[in-house]
């Protein structure tokens, strides 16, 4: 980033603000979508069993936990390979 | 129309800002709907006679109800936990 | 939305209109892709078979019916919780 | 230019209006494309062997032509039985 | 796109170019995800296994031939159908 | 910030420029990090017992890590094989 002077710096922060909100929501709908197709296929109640409640709490721990510890190593990922672009 | 609390109290945002989360939100909601319209399609149609019939039979209309419902459960749930064990821990790449 | 002014009610609508056309095209591609992998698997012909015809216009029935029901109780669930968030 | 007659005869629109459909439509263009490399590999590549070799074998070409072709045909089908039966009440959620 | 007039075209034009990289990115990430989805299922290993990187070559390349293909056919077609259309 | 190469020698782009240039290298890197999200979950986390914890167990953990580094070295593969190929010839839509 450091071909980017003052003025586009903030002008770029202001987007990264803009799209943190957005990827937030993205996960949370991926989150959402996958725990419901992993734990949810009884169709003759209304709402969900306390057996499809428990999974489905247990899953969303799991992918927290999942896409945090991916974000760990993403970022040392990202760092070593700017180091050897540099 | 407040999804997910989202802008609920939030004070003091300038114009542009406020378009901008009210535009977050319609962005939200249609893409839960195509979600929903792909996950429980793959739930509750039957295809395997290959599409005998147009219609929506009972029993996959009464799946696609359950299905819809089940799906809007799900969301609130998972948004109830999530503020329970603390979601600010939550995108891990920040 | 009952947070926005009039002149951002108004924004507001022009980016509603300009996502309805996106929005349909989304639905219709999505249409297209789910009954082409659902009724084709010959590729010996270079047009559709009557029998995979038949299939694609069941589906695309089936498909509309299906979202217009997901629509209606998409609606009425959204109203049920903006009723209990008041 | 007129991906499923959009843009044909609508009348007046103003510049931004024109650059916009224009967009629109290069977007679905786009997008078809990417469905159809999508599509047309999980259909006709056999993968079976741990691709045993990088090229597009016979075979495989064959099922590729073949798969764009009817994926157009497929299209258009869906587009004609779509106004036939009143796409007007498509969406559902509007 | 005859509708369009030369000032218009200049602005369209320029959003094609920006999209181009954009669509170049987007084919580059779908190739990754799938030949590393279709080739790497062994995760005692670090780095790719020799077996694993064959096959992800082999991979990029039929995925590469394939997109082209599909592209010379989705070109014809779509000349074929704007033909019909006049 | 060089995500690829991007960005890196190229001279003269307007301040408009550069600052798209920045946000296509967000939107990328963001893309990347959501596929391996969704990849990695689908190779490493086993759900078979319908989610008997809640916790990312020893295995999985290790299978995550193992993950997320063979997804960047495919990447970087992938990268240098095309610029060996040729990738000029790569889209062949335009």
């Amino acid at each position: 980033m450091d071909q980017l002077n003052g003025r586009e710096q903030q002008e770029f922060q202001k987007l990264v603000e803009q799209k943190q909100m957005k990827d937030f929501m993205r996960l949370y709908s991926d989150l959402v979508q996958r725990c419901f197709t992993d734990c949810v296929s009884d169709f003759t109640t209304k709402t969900l069993t306390s057996r499809e409640e428990g999974c489905v709490l247990k899953c969303t721990e799991k992918f927290l936990k999942h896409s945090e510890r991916v974000g760990a190593r993403f970022q040392e990922q990202n760092e070593l390979l700017m180091k050897n672009m540099r | 129309m407040s999804f997910l609390g989202l802008g609920g109290g939030a004070p003091k945002l300038s114009s542009e800002q406020k378009v901008q989360a009210a535009e977050a939100e319609l962005d939200m909601v249609t893409d839960m709907f195509n979600r929903l319209v792909d996950t429980c399609y793959t739930k509750c149609i039957e295809k395997s006679k290959g599409y005998s019939e147009g219609d929506v039979n009972k029993n996959e209309g009464l799946c696609i109800d359950r299905c819809v419902a089940k799906y809007f459960d799900t969301n609130v749930k998972v948004g109830e936990h999530m503020q329970k064990i603390g979601s600010s821990q939550f995108p891990g790449r920040r």
